[in-house]
């Protein structure tokens, strides 16, 4: 090798190695696409009409809401340039963005807006219309103005405008339609930074720049794919193949994040899930024997190593939940006792309630609903139906399809079941629903399906919800986070991190509560 | 043994036609190896014999006698590498066959040794036309334009007596009938104009109308063309018909052979005695006289058999029975008697009530039968002890996982006869029908055809039926086997008074033992009369075209001693 | 004429075949547990019940199985097969726009499988007792027992991960942005292991009758006939022996049709082909009642078609056909 | 019967077969023995390869013995392979056996619920019916015994039509022996031959079947088996091949075990073969 090229080649590294100074690279560049996974396939891209967790990681660029949330939860503009509160939290007043045009290009008012609220979220969101149902009125003063005005204090309120919590829809294309059957739901037409372009089902979802959005400059991509691969192996293939520049927590097995994040250039983080926060609970139906005892309920939470999950199951991708709130929320408490892994107490606390081993060991049976989402959740069912039995409580295991489990859940027609809780921001909006005894209707898998009836508890959560000093709902809500929690009313096990696994060329990628979900008009590809 | 074989090849071969001239086939010392595990280490031992130039040799011999074998080595397809030759040669034309490669073997089978076969259903592709199969054998030898082949073609279906030569050329095999097929194959055997025609029971699956044109189609074409044809047969009459030359084989050996006329008028080898005393005559008839009560009687039956149909298509229908009546007394043995597809086996099923007849009226004893439903099946039920029937096939007949004593004693305990009883009857009619009482706890596959036909009517006999149903019970059998069970039927009918309904396509089975015969044809009763009268002066065409057509009909047959 | 009758009638029956297929699927999919709106109020988050029943009312579900039933067999006439719950959008279409891909995916697969199961299956059969015999019937012993999603995955590990010929999934690369001529090369470089693997069963499945076909049909007398006749082997096997051993084969295909339409789910999932079968796992598991139906619906009018085709293709092969019928 | 054990026993590869499955199923009856312990049980660390340690084919992502698992997965295939293969004989046994003796509407009837139930693409419509009835051992029996019914009614019927004219069918019907008598005792004991050859084919099919579902996730959730092994597997076949390796090919050798029996009993019964031997 002659001097010569080796002294290139040093010249090289040298150069390579300033291209990658931060200070350099930080300007973001225009062009390029990013091609990430839908998984599943998203049923349909109207947002309004469908909040799955696929949809809104797709249509949450070609949709917007008002606000969008930082990760801290507070609000930052989003089609709301700005909003003000009314002293007594009554009056909400939003002012909106000017020059917003939707896809087609008719312009944004705030006609828009009292029709998305008053006449589309309010039929057809099923979120969006429990937080309606506190609100007395809607106006707009003028084309840039609304104002909402409550029927009482409703401190979550201001948290409800995130892009699938409330998304802003046509009036032009909607109004006087039926929603359902409206032709528009093909094309979905927004305000977003980016347009649909194709969707060949089963294949992929193509987006394109919105050339005309609001936001000067931006978005920077040319667009965004998405690969529609429903299996798990397969999608680690088609990011390690470089087909795919981003994975979302769910789209591999966790186990196979630390082998990745071991490829040159790539980087992992688990932000961007705030606003949902997901926890993963043992959903009890206190209304069965024996799990009506909290003793039991108790023995079942102390027999299952919850660290063991989350470093086995989970890979380290989450951590121990201590109870009903999560802990990125600014509600959680977290003086609330750690519940160990102690498979001799909870065989003590068998015994004390009298239930004795029969010949096969078995102290009680009861009938486990296996959730069906993923690999990952079946395997804990599997896991834990393991740790039960060693002392002695058997698990009858139904495996069943998404819609068997939400309908058997809905039906109260369980004993324990794994369950995900998104947060959604405020526990007035995410948690509430499962608790308070109002919501104990028969039907639905996402009402208070266990038979919760504790008026200490509702109490706490209705005060909560109307309650417009921070301090003094935190105070409520920790003394419902310890009620729960001494009464091993469920059994929370872990809070999901899902991580994101990305190429680090990408840049920007989570820059808000919803990470993953928003509308990525500032993210870039550096070249 | 081989020198009296030798002293026999030298006999003088009688042809018509050309004079004897030297051997076209000469066999010597041909043996045939059967597979390890195989009932005889060869199929074909120490065979030797000649076929010559312008006449026909016949071998003949029972079933599994070899014959077959042989004529399968000298066309080289015997089933290889299971069955081979072991020794011995084939000389065709100065060269030896055995042992020659496939490619030589190729170029003289089809056009010096031809070959047809028994099965004329199955012989010939079904997805090829005629006309394609027999052009393969013409574009052995020449590739002719195709419209000089298809004359060819036509020329040669027309000189085998086809009709409508060009549309059969066109057809599929399914569309023709038997003796249609039959000829087609002697068409293509003979299209490259062989100096050796093998024909292994040619004629055996055919009716005896047709078999009567077949045979004289072969003998007309073997005159014309001068060839020499190797004739399997083991019908005695056939041979009488067609032979000029006969060699007989008994379990793979060649027991004797000579002179048509010498062999058949003066057989000298016991075995050769056996088979020609053991051949009905159309003299033999019976002789004792029925009692005159009517048992059976069946007055204008109609069937008619419906096929196929369907939305888009008319059913084609069969008239099977025509006005069909008939009597029969207390020990009468009446022959039905008819070619296939004349009615005479739907009759007996009527009778004994696997098809009911769609009108008409049949009697038992004064009672009228009812047929089907409810209450036909009821009596039915009652009356299966009074009529019973003996069928065709041995092999078919008997229940294979069923032990002889269980099938014999299954009817009688069917209808009430107690355990022991039953036992004791069946043993009685199984030394009655002359087989060893071992028999009773053994399973059908241990005993021969002739010994299961004789279970078959020692099942029958067991439920002392008053009219006993024979259909084509012999028709299955070895001509010496054929002999034992007619003469039981005959001791049954004179022991134990049965009447007995006897459906065969034989005229001559028909008359060794039938008081009175019914000729059927397309369902109808063409003629009816006494044995004797009806064979010394048939008033019909169709019985005297039946008659005509018995193979051998000129043949007097040898009185021999029965001292076997 | 006759044949014109024959596949008239073929067409009625098949017709009556459908339609009690659809009847009874009907049932069948109402009597699972789970109804949509059950999974649509799981899904969203929260949903409160006067929410559900306006969606039940909405969909239909509160009336009468039997009057359901019969508005679903009234709409099935008009070429309605209902909207899909979950996308809301016509059942149809949603099926339409993935039975291109299932048809290329099993189409090419039936035919790879067929032609090279014949000719595997008849070359065993002419070199009987041979080494070739041995390796292909071995082989096709082999394929005959193996599970369709293990090797797909044994594939994709050794083909796509170890070897990177092939793509592991999709039928297109969407990146690539092919168009033309490169777009089909494209979905034919994709279609390779997904139609490979479709495809062994149904050729070991094929090799193995066609051997033992044309094994029995060679010892048939019309065999004996030709060999009679002198002509050369290979003539008569391919002239009398395979074409009469084709016989089976034929119908066999037609009856595997379904089977192979079946297999497609689980090839389509391994592979992540966006076909049909897919589609059909995947509305199970959403409770997607109408695409269901309306899959189960069309999947079995393609294995009825398959049937006639067959049996048309019969009737050229086989002259008795007609006649017997 | 000494006949057909001797015919079977010339054909090595079916006693070969013959003896796998034996040792396979004394295993699986031994597997409690061999592996004392749940094969759900977690016995050691996660993703440990083969032969690297106690486990003869490693562990699983939860660090459960893979060996285990196949033992314990044999009883479940082969307790489906064998019940639901039961099952459908006997409806496929009843449906030909009327359909065959009876002949006329009442065939016809049958035949046309034949033809329909095999016309529905079968494993679409097992995958519908377990759904339906939530997976349970249970239910996949169910499942697959109806979409395999089928080709044993037709070959039954087709047995019986044959049967039905034999003349020793009809000497029983001559001698006054009841319908329900000659379908039971005259023809189904000839008919068995080749339903037996069958029903060693359709155990490895349902094998086959159960696999697959459970490979979807519709299998036994109380029960492992090794279309759930590999289902399980599926995602990890990058990290830990051995996890879908080893079922499979249990899968595959039992499978073909089972052929290799059907078609040694094929050829030990098949008449034309038997006939060849002897001639």
């Amino acid at each position: 090798m002659s001097l010569v090229t080796r002294l290139q080649q040093l010249a090289l590294v040298a150069a390579i190695g300033s291209m990658s100074i931060p200070a350099f690279a930080d300007e973001p560049v225009r062009g390029g696409t990013l091609r990430m996974i839908a998984q599943p396939e998203p049923p349909t891209l109207m947002l309004g009409l469908n909040q799955q967790g696929p949809t809104q990681f797709v249509a949450g660029k070609i949709y917007e809401g008002l606000l969008r949330y930082d990760q801290e939860l507070q609000p930052m503009p989003g089609l709301a340039r700005d909003w003000s509160v009314s002293d007594d939290g009554l009056e909400y007043t939003f002012h909106l963005q000017e020059g917003v045009l939707w896809h087609d290009g008719e312009p944004f008012t705030s006609a828009d807006v009292v029709f998305t609220m008053e006449e589309f979220l309010s039929e057809v969101h099923p979120r969006a219309r429990g937080v309606l149902a506190h609100v007395e009125e809607i106006e707009a003063p003028d084309e840039h103005t609304v104002i909402f005005r409550l029927k009482a204090p409703f401190a979550a309120f201001i948290q409800s405008f995130e892009v699938s919590s409330a998304p802003m829809i046509p009036a032009h294309l909607y109004q006087g339609t039926d929603f359902r059957d409206n032709p528009a739901n093909e094309t979905p037409i927004g305000t977003g930074p980016f347009k649909l372009e194709r969707w060949e089902q089963g294949s992929y979802i193509r987006l394109t720049r919105n050339e005309d959005y609001w936001k000067e400059g931006k978005p920077y991509l040319d667009g965004i794919l998405f690969n529609i691969v429903p299996d798990a192996a397969s999608r680690a293939v088609a990011f390690e193949t470089g087909r795919v520049d981003v994975l979302r927590g769910g789209d591999i097995e966790y186990f196979d994040v630390a082998r990745l994040e071991q490829m040159p250039d790539v980087e992992v983080t688990t932000e961007g899930w705030e606003f949902l926060s997901p926890t993963i609970w043992m959903q009890f139906n206190l209304r069965n024997e024996p799990l009506d005892d909290p003793r039991f309920r108790q023995a079942i939470w102390h027999a299952v190593n919850r660290d063991f999950i989350v470093d086995s199951i989970w890979s380290g991708y989450g951590k121990v939940a201590k109870g009903p709130v999560n802990s990125a929320s600014p509600f959680f408490d977290d003086s609330l006792p750690d519940v160990e892994y102690d498979p001799e107490r909870a065989i003590e606390l068998l015994d004390e309630m009298g239930l004795e081993p029969n010949r096969r060991g078995v102290r009680a049976t009861i009938r486990f609903l296996a959730l069906p989402y993923t690999e990952t959740y079946i395997r804990m069912g599997e896991y834990i139906r393991q740790q039960l039995q060693q002392v002695g409580i058997e698990l009858d295991v139904t495996q069943t399809d998404v819609g068997g489990w939400a309908q058997t859940l809905g039906q109260w027609d369980y004993d324990m079941t794994i369950n995900l809780l998104f947060q959604y921001g405020d526990p007035a909006l995410g948690i509430q629903r499962a608790y308070v005894s109002s919501n104990l209707v028969k039907g639905s898998p996402s009402a208070n399906v266990s038979g919760l009836d504790d008026p200490a508890i509702d109490e706490l959560l209705t005060r909560a919800a109307t309650e417009s000093d921070p301090e003094e709902r935190f105070r409520l809500y920790s003394e419902f986070q310890h009620e729960i929690v001494d009464n091993a009313y469920f059994g929370y096990l872990i809070e999901a991190h899902f991580p994101t696994v990305y190429r680090n060329n990408v840049r920007n990628l989570v820059n808000s509560a919803i990470g993953l979900n928003d509308n990525m008009a500032e993210v870039w590809i550096e070249r | 043994m081989s020198a009296r074989l030798e002293t026999a090849t030298a006999a003088p071969a009688t042809g018509a036609g050309e004079a004897a001239s030297q051997a076209l086939l000469s066999v010597h010392g041909l043996s045939i190896a059967l597979p390890p595990g195989s009932d005889r280490p060869f199929a074909v031992e120490q065979s030797t014999y000649t076929i010559e130039r312008g006449s026909i040799t016949c071998i003949v011999g029972e079933s599994g006698s070899g014959k077959s074998m042989t004529a399968n080595a000298i066309m080289g397809l015997l089933p290889q590498p299971y069955v081979r030759v072991a020794e011995g040669t084939i000389h065709f034309d100065g060269k030896n066959l055995v042992g020659l490669p496939e490619q030589q073997l190729r170029s003289i089978r089809g056009a010096e040794i031809s070959m047809i076969f028994q099965e004329p259903m199955s012989a010939l592709n079904p997805l090829m036309t005629v006309g394609q199969q027999v052009a393969e054998v013409l574009r052995k030898r020449e590739r002719l334009p195709e419209r000089e082949e298809r004359a060819r073609i036509a020329r040669l279906l027309e000189s085998m007596d086809l009709p409508d030569p060009e549309r059969i050329q066109d057809s599929y095999p399914f569309r023709l009938s038997g003796g249609q097929r039959q000829r087609v194959m002697i068409a293509m055997a003979l299209a490259l104009s062989p100096r050796l025609l093998i024909a292994d029971e040619p004629t055996t699956a055919l009716d005896v109308t047709t078999q009567k044109q077949i045979l004289s189609l072969i003998r007309e074409q073997q005159r014309e063309r001068g060839m020499g044809v190797m004739f399997i047969t083991h019908d005695f009459g056939v041979v009488a018909e067609i032979a000029d030359k006969v060699v007989v084989m008994e379990k793979g050996r060649i027991v004797e052979q000579g002179a048509v006329a010498e062999i058949l008028n003066h057989p000298r080898h016991p075995y050769t005695r056996k088979l020609i005393s053991a051949v009905p005559t159309l003299n033999d008839h019976a002789s004792t006289t029925p009692e005159s009560d009517v048992l059976l009687e069946v007055r204008s039956a109609d069937k008619v058999f419906r096929s196929g149909g369907g939305w888009f298509r008319k059913a084609r229908e069969v008239h099977a029975l025509n006005q069909v009546s008939l009597t029969l007394r207390r020990g009468e043995i009446l022959g039905l008697v008819g070619e296939s597809g004349s009615g005479k086996s739907t009759l007996a099923r009527s009778i004994i009530g696997l098809n009911p007849i769609d009108s008409g009226e049949i009697h038992f004893l004064g009672e009228q039968l009812l047929g089907g439903g409810r209450r036909g099946h009821k009596q039915r039920k009652r009356l299966a002890r009074h009529i019973q029937i003996v069928f065709q096939d041995p092999y078919a007949s008997l229940n294979p996982r069923r032990k002889v004593g269980a099938a014999i004693t299954l009817g009688p305990l069917q209808h009430g006869v107690p355990v022991a009883e039953a036992n004791a009857r069946a043993k009685e009619m199984l030394s009655f029908v002359g087989l060893d009482a071992s028999a009773f706890d053994r399973y059908p596959h241990e005993f021969s055809g002739g010994q299961r036909q004789r279970i078959g009517i020692a099942r029958a006999l067991a439920m002392r039926p008053e009219v006993l149903i024979a259909d084509e019970a012999v028709s299955a059998l070895d001509v010496s086997v054929q002999k034992q069970v007619l003469g039981l039927l005959e001791e049954i009918r004179q022991r134990m008074g049965v009447a007995i309904l006897f459906v065969t396509h034989d005229l001559r089975v028909a008359a060794t033992i039938c008081h009175r015969l019914l000729v059927m044809r397309h369902g109808q009763i063409v003629e009816e009369g006494e044995t004797s009268t009806l064979f010394a002066a048939p008033r019909e065409d169709y019985t005297r075209a039946l008659l005509d057509a018995v193979p051998g009909i000129d043949w007097q047959k040898p009185e021999l001693e029965e001292n076997l | 004429m006759d044949r014109l009758n024959f596949i008239a009638g073929r067409l009625v029956k098949g017709a009556l075949i459908v339609l009690a297929i659809a009847i009874m699927n009907f049932f069948i999919v109402r009597l699972a547990p789970g109804d949509p709106v059950s999974v649509l109020a799981g899904q969203s988050g929260a949903m409160d019940q006067d929410y559900m029943d306006e969606l039940r009312q909405r969909f239909g579900l509160d009336q009468p199985l039997i009057v359901q039933l019969w508005i679903y067999l009234q709409n099935l006439f008009q070429g309605d097969l209902g909207t899909s719950y979950r996308q809301g959008r016509a059942v149809l279409s949603v099926i339409l726009e993935r039975l291109p891909a299932t048809l290329l995916l099993t189409i090419s697969a039936a035919i790879i499988s067929v032609i090279l199961g014949v000719v595997a299956g008849s070359l065993a059969a002419r070199r009987r007792g041979t080494w070739w015999d041995t390796l292909i019937s071995s082989l096709a012993l082999l394929f005959y027992a193996t599970p369709l999603f293990w090797i797909g995955l044994m594939a994709i590990l050794l083909f796509s991960l170890v070897l990177g010929w092939f793509p592991a999934f999709g039928m297109v690369s969407p990146e690539k942005e092919y168009t033309g001529i490169m777009h089909i090369l494209d979905v034919l470089h994709h279609l390779v292991l997904p139609m490979t693997v479709l495809g062994l069963f149904y050729m070991a499945v094929y090799a193995r009758l066609t051997r033992a076909s044309m094994l029995e049909v060679s010892e048939m007398d019309f065999v004996r006939t030709a060999r009679a006749k002198g002509l050369p082997e290979g003539y008569i096997t391919r002239r009398h022996i395979l074409r009469n051993a084709l016989l089976p084969v034929i119908t066999f295909a037609g009856i595997q049709a379904g089977h192979l339409i079946g297999g497609t789910v689980l090839v389509e999932t391994v592979f992540g082909w966006p076909g049909v079968g897919r589609l059909a796992f995947d509305s199970l598991l959403q409770r997607d009642y109408s695409v269901l139906l309306g899959i189960f619906l069309i999947t079995s009018i393609m294995v009825v078609i398959a049937n006639i085709i067959t049996d048309v293709v019969y009737t050229f092969v086989d002259p008795r056909i007609e006649v017997k019928q | 019967m000494k006949d057909l054990i001797k015919a079977f026993s010339h054909n090595k590869a079916a006693l070969g077969g013959l003896l796998f499955l034996v040792v396979i199923a004394i295993a699986a009856v031994a597997a409690p023995l061999i592996y004392p312990h749940s094969p759900w049980q977690m016995v050691g660390a996660p993703f440990q390869p083969p032969l690297s340690g106690p486990h003869l084919f490693g562990t699983d992502m939860l660090g459960r013995d893979i060996a285990a698992g196949i033992l314990y997965g044999a009883r479940v295939s082969f307790l489906i392979g064998i019940v639901s293969t039961a099952v459908a004989l006997s409806i496929g046994i009843t449906v030909g056996a009327l359909a065959g003796y009876l002949g006329g509407l009442v065939d016809d009837a049958l035949m046309r619920v034949t033809e329909f139930f095999q016309t529905i693409p079968s494993l679409i419509f097992a995958i519908v019916i377990v759904a339906i009835m939530s997976p349970s051992i249970l239910s996949i029996v169910i499942a697959i015994a109806i979409v395999s019914w089928p080709p044993v009614a037709r070959l039954v019927r087709a047995e019986f039509m044959s049967l039905r004219h034999r003349e020793f069918v009809e000497a029983s019907r001559v001698l006054g022996v009841p319908g329900w008598r000659i379908m039971a005792f005259d023809i189904l004991p000839n008919a068995m031959a080749p339903v037996i050859v069958t029903a060693s084919l359709m155990v490895a099919t349902a094998i086959l079947m159960e696999s697959g579902l459970s490979f979807l996730g519709l299998g036994d959730p109380n029960l492992i088996s090794w279309g759930y092994q590999i289902g399980a597997a599926r995602t990890m076949i990058r990290t830990a091949w051995w996890m879908s390796f080893f079922p499979g090919v249990a899968i595959i050798i039992t499978v073909l075990c089972l052929n290799l029996v059907g078609e040694g009993l094929n050829d030990a019964l098949n008449p034309r073969i038997v006939r060849r031997r002897k001639a």
